[in-house]
C-alpha cells in the first residue's frame, strides 16, 4: 500500500460517486455539488500520476495542470451559480 | 510493523470517500456545503502527502475558500429568493419528486462498473511511469525562475495559464451578463469584536497573499494561490458590507477584470519578433517579466474572483425594472 | 512582433473581446473590426499552409512534450475559415437583431462572448495538446453558456443551465481521459500519442475523452440539452451556438480518432449506431415540433448523428478516407445551418412568432428570409448541386462500396425524414388560402436578410467547388498517410 | 520519531473525523460551524506536523492559507446562515 | 536530543487537548458549551503543538512563521467562537440550564 494507490483509488471512488450524483441528482445545487466532487477525482488522479515513485520530486506538470483545472472549474461553477440563483428568483416572481 | 503514516493515508482516503458519499446525501443543504468545504480541505491534506503543496495550496484557496463562499452565497439567495430564510433547515430548494429505487440502483451499478473499470486502469498504468520530470529539469536554467511548478505555469505553458485567465474572463463576464442590479438579501450586523478582528485580519491577509505571490518564484505559491487570498479580502469586505459595490465602480472593475489577461498577452505578443515567437521571454528578462505578469494577474484574479462572489453587475435599476428583474 | 499568422488568430479575438468589455459603447465598431481582423489573419494562414502544406509554431520557443505547439493543416484552415467566415456574416446579421436603445445591453454583452468564443474556437483547430484542448473547451463552454442565456427569458436560463452542466460534465470527463493518458503515456501532445504503445487502459482513456466530447456535441443519446439551448437563444447566437459551436468538440474527435489505438470495428460500428438512433429520433422530433426554431434545433441532432454515421461508413482500413466524408458535412452543415437559424430569428422577428402551423396564416410574409431557409434547407436535406449534397453523396458511395448497406437505409430514410419535417415548413411558406386577412403590402424583408441569404447561396456554391475544397482540406495530410 | 509523530497525525485526524459526526447529527447550522472551526484548528495542526514529517517548510504556508481560509469561510457561515432580517 | 523529547512531550500534551476538544463537542448538552470547550482546548492544543514542532524547526524563518499561524488561529479562533454564539443567540437559542 502506497500513497499514491490509496489517493489514486480514493480520487476514482470520488470521480464516481460525483458522477452518480450528477446523473440522478434533481436539486440544482446539489447537482453543481456532484460535479465539483468529479472534478476532484480528476485532480486526485492528475497528483497521484505526477507522485510516481521518486517522491521528494514529483513531476511539476500536472501540478500546474491541476491548478488551472481548479481555477477553470471556480470560473464554470460561478456562472452555474449565477444561472441558479436568476432563474430561482424568475420562477418565484412567477409563482406569485 | 506497519508505517503509521500508510494508516493516516488510509483513513483520509477512506473518509475523503465518505464525505464524498455525505454531501450527497445528507438531506439539509447548508450541511452539504459544510461538507464540501471540509471534503476539499481533507482532499488539499491529502495532496500535501503526495508532495504537491501548490496544488493544496489552491486547491485550500479557491476549489474550498472561494467556492464554499459562492455556494453558500447562493443558498443565502435562494433561501431570501423563497421566503425560507427563517427555516431551520435548508431543504432542496426546486421541488424534486423522488427517483424510484430502481433508477438509483441501476445509475449506482453503472457508475460503480466505470469506477471498477477505470481502477483497473488505473492499477494496470506503470509504477516508474515517463513523465516531463527530465525535460523540465533541463530547462529550468532558461526559465528564468527557480520553482518548477512556476516555470511550468508561467514559461513552459504559459499558453494553458493565459487561456485560464481568459477562462476567469469569460465567467465574470457570463455572470455579469446573467445578473445585474444592487439589491441584495440582507446581510446581519456583525458587531463589535469583529471589526477589531477586520482591523487586524484584513492586512495581514494582504500581507500573506502578497507573500505567496513573491515567494513563487522559489517556492510554492504564486499568482493564483496569491490571487484567491487576496480575494478573500474581497469576500471578507462584501460580507460585511465594509465595501458595497456601486455602478460608477463598474468602469475600474473591467479594468482589473482585463487587466491580466490584457498585460500577460501583451507581453507575450511583444516579446517576439527577431526570431523569438510569442510566449518566447528574453532570459535576461524572463524573470521580471514573469514577475511583472503574476503580479498583475494576481490583481486580477483576486478583484474577478471577488467579483464572482458578489455575483451582479452593480447596476441602478428603476423601481419598474426591479420588479421584473430581480 | 511575430509575424505567425496563427499566433493572430487566437490574439486579435482575444484583444478584441477584451476592448469591447472595456469600451461598451464602441462595441460594434471594435468587435466587426477584430472579426474582419481574424478572417485577414486566417487568410494568411491559408497562405502558408498552400504553400508549405503544415505550419507549426512552439508557443514560447518550447517544443512539445514540454510546451505547447500550434498546428495548422488544410483540415484546421477550413475550420478556421468556416468558423470566421461563419461568424462575420453571423456578426453582420446580429447588427440588425441587436439594433436599438432597447437591445443596449444585449449588445454589450453579445460582442464580448463572441469574441472570446471566437478565441476558443480559434484556439482548439490550432491545438495539439490535450489538456491545452480541454482548458479551450472550456473557454467555448464559458462563453457560449453565456451567449446561450442573452435573451433572459426562464426558458433560455434553464436550457442555458442544463447546457452548462452538460458542459461541466463533458469536459470532467475529458480531463479524467487526459489525467489516463498522462499516467500511462506520460505526455500530452497529439503527436506523442501516435508513438504511444496501444493498451487497454489507453483505450479506456480516449473512451472517456470521446465521451466527454459526445456530451459537447450532443450525439444521442447524450444530445438532451442541445435542442432547447439552441431553440430559446436568441437568433445570432443560435446560429453561432448551432453552426460552430458543436463542431469544435466534433473536431477534437474527428482528430483524436486518429490516435485510437482501439479503433476497431466494434467502436467504429457502436459510434455509427448511435449516429443512426440520432438520425431517425431527431428526426421525428423534429417532424413533432411546434416551434421553428425548436425544428431547425432538432435538425442539428440529426446532422450531428449523420457525421457520425460518415465516420463509421468505412471502417478502420477507410478512416483514410471517411475522415473528408465527414469536415464535408460539418462543413456543409456549419454554412447551412447559421444561414437556417438566422433565417429562422428573421422570420421571427417578421411575423412576431415562430409556430409552425401558424405560418400560413400570417399577413406578412418575409419573402426572402423564407427564401433564405429554403435554400439552407436543400443544403442540409442533401439536393444537388449543395456540398451537402456533395457530403451525403460521398458518405452513400463509401457505405455501398464497402457493402455497408445498413448505413445507405438509414440515411435514405433520414433524408426522407428531413425532406418531411421541412415541407411542413415550406407548405407554411407557400399557403395562402389560410389566411385572415390579406396579403399586407409590406413583403418584410430588409438589409438583415443579406447576410443570412449570403451564407445560404455559400452553401449552396460551396457544391459547385467541392473538388477544390476536398483538395485543401487534404493539405498536410492530417491523417498521415498520402490520401 | 517519525513513527510517533505518524502515530501523533492519526489520532489528530481521528478527532476531526470524530467532530464530522456533529456536522451529520447536528440540527442547527450552528453546529456545524462549530465542527468546522475544530476542523480547520486541527487541520493546521495536521499541516504543522506534517511540515516536519515529511521535511517541507513549504507546507508552513499551506497552514497559513488554513488558518486564513478557516476564518474567512466561517465568517461566511455566520454572515449566510442568517435567519433573521436585520 | 533532550529537545527532541520536550518536543515529543509538548506535541502529545496538544493532542490529548485536541482529544479532549473533541469529546466536549461530542458530550456537552448545548452549543455554548460545546464551543467553551472547543476554542480552549483546540487553542491550547494547537499551542502546545505549534511549540513543540518550533523546537524541531531547523531556521529561525521557520520558527516566526509558525508563530505567526498560531498567534493567527489564535485570534481568529476567538472571534469565530464569538461570532458563533452570537449567531446562535441571535438566532433564538438561549444556553440550555438541565
Amino acid at each position: 500500500m502506497t500513497p499514491d494507490m490509496i489517493y489514486g483509488l480514493t480520487g476514482i471512488a470520488v470521480f464516481a460517486i460525483g458522477l452518480a450524483g450528477a446523473l440522478c441528482a434533481q436539486d440544482r445545487l446539489r447537482r453543481l455539488l456532484a460535479l465539483k466532487l468529479c472534478s476532484m477525482g480528476a485532480g486526485f488522479l492528475l497528483v497521484v500520476a505526477a507522485w510516481r515513485v521518486p517522491p521528494d520530486a514529483p513531476d511539476p506538470v500536472p501540478h500546474a495542470l491541476v491548478i488551472t483545472g481548479i481555477v477553470v472549474v471556480v470560473s464554470a461553477t460561478a456562472v452555474a451559480l449565477a444561472l441558479i440563483r436568476r432563474l430561482q428568483s424568475l420562477e418565484t416572481r412567477d409563482d406569485d | 510493523m506497519t508505517d503509521p503514516l500508510v494508516i493516516f493515508d488510509l483513513l483520509l482516503g477512506l473518509s475523503i470517500v465518505a464525505l464524498a458519499l455525505a454531501v450527497l446525501s445528507v438531506r439539509d443543504l447548508f450541511a452539504a456545503i459544510v461538507l464540501f468545504v471540509i471534503f476539499g480541505l481533507l482532499s488539499a491534506l491529502a495532496w500535501v502527502r503526495l508532495s504537491a503543496p501548490d496544488v493544496a495550496l489552491a486547491e485550500a484557496a479557491i476549489g474550498t475558500g472561494v467556492t464554499g463562499a459562492l455556494l453558500l452565497k447562493t443558498l443565502h439567495h435562494l433561501r431570501y429568493v423563497t421566503g425560507t430564510l427563517d427555516r431551520p433547515e435548508a431543504m432542496n430548494l426546486t421541488p424534486v419528486t423522488p427517483v424510484p429505487m430502481p433508477v438509483l440502483w441501476v445509475n449506482a451499478a453503472f457508475c460503480g462498473l466505470i469506477a471498477l473499470g477505470l481502477a483497473v486502469a488505473f492499477l494496470e498504468a506503470p509504477k516508474v511511469g515517463p513523465g516531463f520530470d527530465a525535460l523540465v529539469a533541463e530547462a529550468m536554467p532558461a526559465s528564468g525562475v527557480d520553482h518548477p511548478v512556476t516555470a511550468v505555469l508561467l514559461n513552459f505553458r504559459a499558453y494553458d495559464t493565459l487561456m485560464e485567465v481568459v477562462v476567469l474572463l469569460a465567467a465574470v463576464i457570463a455572470v455579469w451578463q446573467v445578473e445585474r442590479g444592487l439589491s441584495e438579501a440582507p446581510a446581519p450586523h456583525l458587531g463589535e469584536v469583529w471589526q477589531g478582528f477586520a482591523r487586524l485580519a484584513l492586512p495581514a491577509i494582504v500581507v500573506v497573499g502578497t507573500y505567496l505571490l513573491w515567494v513563487g518564484a522559489e517556492a510554492p505559491g504564486g499568482a493564483f494561490q496569491g490571487g484567491a487570498v487576496l480575494a478573500s479580502v474581497g469576500l471578507l469586505l462584501l460580507l460585511s458590507r465594509f465595501y458595497v459595490p456601486q455602478p460608477a465602480h463598474r468602469g475600474i472593475a473591467r479594468l482589473a477584470f482585463v487587466l491580466g489577461t490584457g498585460v500577460f498577452s501583451a507581453v507575450a505578443l511583444l516579446v517576439s519578433g527577431g526570431g523569438r515567437v510569442a510566449f518566447e521571454y528574453p532570459l535576461e528578462h524572463a524573470k521580471t517579466l514573469i514577475l511583472l505578469i503574476e503580479g498583475l494577474v494576481t490583481i486580477s484574479i483576486a478583484v474577478t474572483l471577488a467579483a464572482l462572489f458578489h455575483g451582479r453587475e452593480p447596476v441602478a435599476l428603476g423601481e419598474e425594472e426591479r420588479r421584473n428583474d430581480t | 512582433m511575430t509575424t505567425d499568422p496563427m499566433t493572430f488568430a487566437l490574439f486579435l479575438p482575444l484583444f478584441g473581446a477584451m476592448a469591447v468589455f472595456l469600451l461598451p459603447r464602441a462595441s460594434v465598431a471594435i468587435g466587426l473590426a477584430s472579426v474582419a481582423a481574424t478572417c485577414g489573419a486566417v487568410l494568411f494562414l491559408a497562405r502558408d499552409v498552400l504553400a508549405k502544406g503544415e505550419v507549426m509554431t512552439a508557443l514560447g520557443g518550447w517544443e512539445a512534450p514540454l510546451g505547447i505547439a500550434l498546428r495548422a493543416d488544410g483540415l484546421s484552415v477550413t475550420m478556421l475559415s468556416m468558423t470566421c467566415a461563419v461568424g462575420l456574416l453571423v456578426s453582420l446579421g446580429a447588427l440588425d437583431s441587436f439594433k436599438g436603445t432597447g437591445q443596449m445591453r444585449t449588445r454589450q454583452y453579445f460582442w464580448p462572448l463572441w469574441l472570446l468564443l471566437l478565441t476558443g474556437m480559434n484556439g482548439v483547430y490550432l491545438g495539439t495538446d490535450i489538456f491545452n484542448l480541454y482548458v479551450m473547451i472550456e473557454v467555448i463552454a464559458l462563453a457560449a453558456v453565456g451567449l446561450t442565456v442573452l435573451s433572459g427569458t426562464r426558458a433560455a436560463l434553464r436550457a442555458g443551465l442544463e447546457y452548462m452542466y452538460a458542459s461541466i460534465l463533458g469536459a470532467l470527463l475529458f480531463l479524467l481521459g487526459v489525467g489516463f493518458v498522462y499516467l500511462h503515456v506520460g505526455r500530452l501532445d497529439l503527436a506523442g500519442l501516435i508513438e504511444a504503445e496501444p493498451s487497454g487502459a489507453l483505450s479506456a482513456a480516449l473512451a472517456l475523452m470521446v465521451v466527454g466530447l459526445m456530451l459537447k456535441t450532443a450525439l444521442f443519446p447524450l444530445h438532451f440539452w442541445l435542442p432547447a439551448a439552441h431553440a430559446n437563444a436568441t437568433a445570432p447566437a443560435s446560429a453561432l451556438l448551432s453552426g460552430l459551436v458543436v463542431k469544435a468538440a466534433l473536431y477534437i474527435f474527428l482528430r483524436l480518432t486518429m490516435y485510437m489505438p482501439l479503433l476497431d470495428e466494434i467502436m467504429v460500428t457502436s459510434m455509427g449506431v448511435l449516429g443512426a438512433c440520432a438520425v431517425l429520433w431527431g428526426g421525428v422530433q423534429a417532424l413533432r415540433a411546434e416551434r421553428l426554431k425548436l425544428l431547425v434545433a432538432w435538425s442539428t441532432v440529426v446532422q450531428i448523428g449523420l457525421i457520425f454515421i460518415a465516420f463509421a461508413h468505412a471502417g478502420p482500413p477507410g478512416l483514410h478516407e471517411s475522415w473528408k466524408v465527414a469536415a464535408l458535412l460539418i462543413l456543409a452543415h456549419g454554412v447551412a445551418k447559421a444561414a437556417m437559424f438566422m433565417a429562422a430569428g428573421r422570420i421571427r422577428a417578421e411575423l412576431g412568432h415562430d409556430i409552425i402551423r401558424d405560418l400560413d396564416r400570417a399577413p406578412v410574409r418575409p419573402t426572402l428570409a423564407q427564401f433564405t431557409f429554403a435554400l439552407a434547407a436543400i443544403s442540409i436535406i442533401g439536393l444537388p448541386p449543395s456540398l451537402g449534397f456533395i457530403g451525403k453523396w460521398s458518405l452513400l458511395e463509401g457505405a455501398m462500396s464497402s457493402g455497408y448497406w445498413h448505413w445507405v437505409v438509414v440515411t435514405m430514410i433520414g433524408t426522407l425524414l428531413s425532406v418531411a419535417y421541412f415541407s411542413r415548413v415550406f407548405a407554411g411558406f407557400l399557403r395562402f388560402d389560410r389566411m385572415r386577412n390579406p396579403v399586407a403590402e409590406h413583403q418584410g424583408w430588409a438589409l438583415a436578410d443579406l447576410p443570412p441569404l449570403t451564407l445560404a447561396l455559400a452553401a449552396i456554391g460551396l457544391g459547385l467547388v467541392a473538388a477544390p475544397v476536398l483538395s485543401f482540406i487534404e493539405l498536410g495530410y492530417p491523417f498521415g498517410a498520402a490520401p | 520519531m517519525t513513527t510517533y509523530l505518524g502515530v501523533i497525525l492519526v489520532i489528530l485526524l481521528a478527532s476531526i473525523l470524530a467532530g464530522l459526526v456533529r456536522v451529520l447529527r447536528g440540527r442547527t447550522p450552528a453546529e456545524r460551524m462549530i465542527a468546522a472551526q475544530l476542523f480547520g484548528t486541527a487541520a493546521v495542526a495536521i499541516l504543522l506536523i506534517l511540515s516536519q514529517v515529511m521535511d517541507l517548510p513549504a507546507l508552513l504556508d499551506v497552514a497559513m492559507v488554513f488558518a486564513l481560509l478557516a476564518a474567512v469561510t466561517l465568517v461566511a457561515f455566520v454572515v449566510l446562515a442568517s435567519r433573521r432580517i436585520e | 536530543m533532550m529537545l527532541e523529547s520536550l518536543s515529543m512531550i509538548l506535541i502529545a500534551l496538544g493532542t490529548v487537548f485536541f482529544i479532549a476538544g473533541t469529546v466536549g463537542l461530542l458530550r456537552f448538552p448545548d452549543i455554548y458549551c460545546r464551543l467553551h470547550a472547543l476554542t480552549k482546548a483546540d487553542g491550547l492544543g494547537l499551542a502546545l503543538i505549534a511549540l513543540g514542532v518550533a523546537l524541531l524547526a531547523d531556521s529561525m524563518g521557520e520558527v516566526f512563521r509558525i508563530i505567526l499561524i498560531w498567534f493567527f488561529v489564535a485570534v481568529a479562533s476567538a472571534t469565530c467562537g464569538h461570532l458563533i454564539a452570537r449567531y446562535e443567540r441571535r438566532s433564538g437559542e438561549g444556553p440550555s440550564y438541565d
